[in-house]
């Protein structure tokens, strides 16, 4: 799956997108998070509070509980603060 | 129905509003609403907007299709910019049309609400004489701003 | 502050807004109502508006400057027609700037309902055909609407 | 003192305006519409439901029990409609 990252997530991530491919072990879009938390000091900086991140699948906004089966787009983001 | 645009360049907020009510009798109120980039107090160089192309515009288009299945609108259009703005420069638009003026007071309020809070867009705040930049951080208040549509509350 | 007119000739709702905001940084929210006349099922010709002259600006400075006194605006705009005025045509326009959005819409919509209920106007409903020509009448609902922002309630 | 007459209240009374000078007894808005009901078949028409008729004491919304002393102008007008 793709994953992209906005705003202060992809300067931590330290970069806009890339291929995600998870273990089968990881189900949930709290699973991903978890499971990027682990690769490397900058995933680990962008979801240190993983309740500070927000998460949508296939341009939907999605909850931490919610299957990440059949999504072809994550997406990680902070807070929005458009208007 | 709605019309939602999400682009870099200005708009003329008095051109679409017009646009909802000409040619038209039924129209009896529109009410716009059109947000502005403040300067907090002088040290504001520009807000620079980034935006989720494509989720901005359906998150918008999912919202304005509440609006409109909870008043009875006879129009409404969006328009939501990203990249710099500098202060004193519009932001947004959200304009709407209706036979009632309670109507449309309510959906334009509504969906300033839904941008504040859904809509993926982030700003940075870009300081004069290279001060620190800054993510600009959410609102608690525009949350519970936002609840208010809720029908769960 | 505010600017209040009543005239027998169109207005601009696009740039009275916008000369809310122009030249400032310090507006962050504008909203703007347009009130049109509507037409009851295609057998409206005209509404003639009445008013008090003199009385009708001193009403609506009253209701602006209550308005100032209640939220922290940073400019408003009042024009109300009278005169013959065809279905599709302007009648009203309250434009409201200040630094958020929520100070702006409710000021805007307790204009709104201060203009409907207390400005002295009253319209006539001339009838396509020659049919009878008629007063319209006040609105229970607008009274009502009226009072959320009276303090006594 | 000068009377102002608006829509139907107009229409019914027969006159936009006229100087009325009313009798030392005639104290209140209450006591003015009595007093004017009297004067003819216009004014009683106009005044045949009292609240359903508003006035304006000097440009300013005033109630049946306002006291007309020292008023210049008094208008009477039916609930408006404005917006």
């Amino acid at each position: 799956m793709k994953a992209l990252y906005f705003a202060w997530v992809r300067e931590r991530v330290g970069r806009a997108e890339e291929e995600l491919d998870p273990p089968p072990t990881v189900m949930t879009v709290g699973d991903l998070v978890a499971w990027l938390s682990g690769r490397g000091e900058g995933y680990a900086a962008a979801f240190e509070k993983p309740a500070g991140v927000r998460a949508a699948l296939d341009r939907v906004h999605a909850k931490s509980d919610a299957a990440i089966a059949g999504a072809k787009e994550v997406a990680f983001f902070p807070p929005m603060t458009g208007g | 129905m709605a019309s939602v645009r999400v682009q870099r360049h200005d708009f003329d907020p008095g051109a679409e509003a017009e646009a909802l009510a000409r040619g038209r009798t039924d129209v009896g109120a529109v009410v716009s609403f059109v947000g502005y980039c403040r300067d907090e107090g002088g040290r504001l160089a520009a807000l620079e907007l980034e935006h989720y192309p494509g989720m901005a515009e359906d998150e918008i288009a999912r919202a304005a299709q509440e609006a409109e299945a909870r008043w009875p609108l006879l129009g409404a259009t969006v328009i939501h910019r990203y990249g710099r703005i500098a202060p004193g420069e519009r932001i947004v638009l959200v304009a709407v049309a209706a036979s009632h003026r309670s109507a449309a007071f309510a959906a334009a309020e509504m969906l300033m609400d839904y941008l504040k809070t859904c809509a993926p867009f982030w700003k940075r705040a870009i300081r004069l004489g290279g001060g620190p930049e800054g993510w600009v951080e959410a609102k608690e208040e525009d949350d519970r701003s936002a609840a208010r549509w809720s029908p769960a509350d």
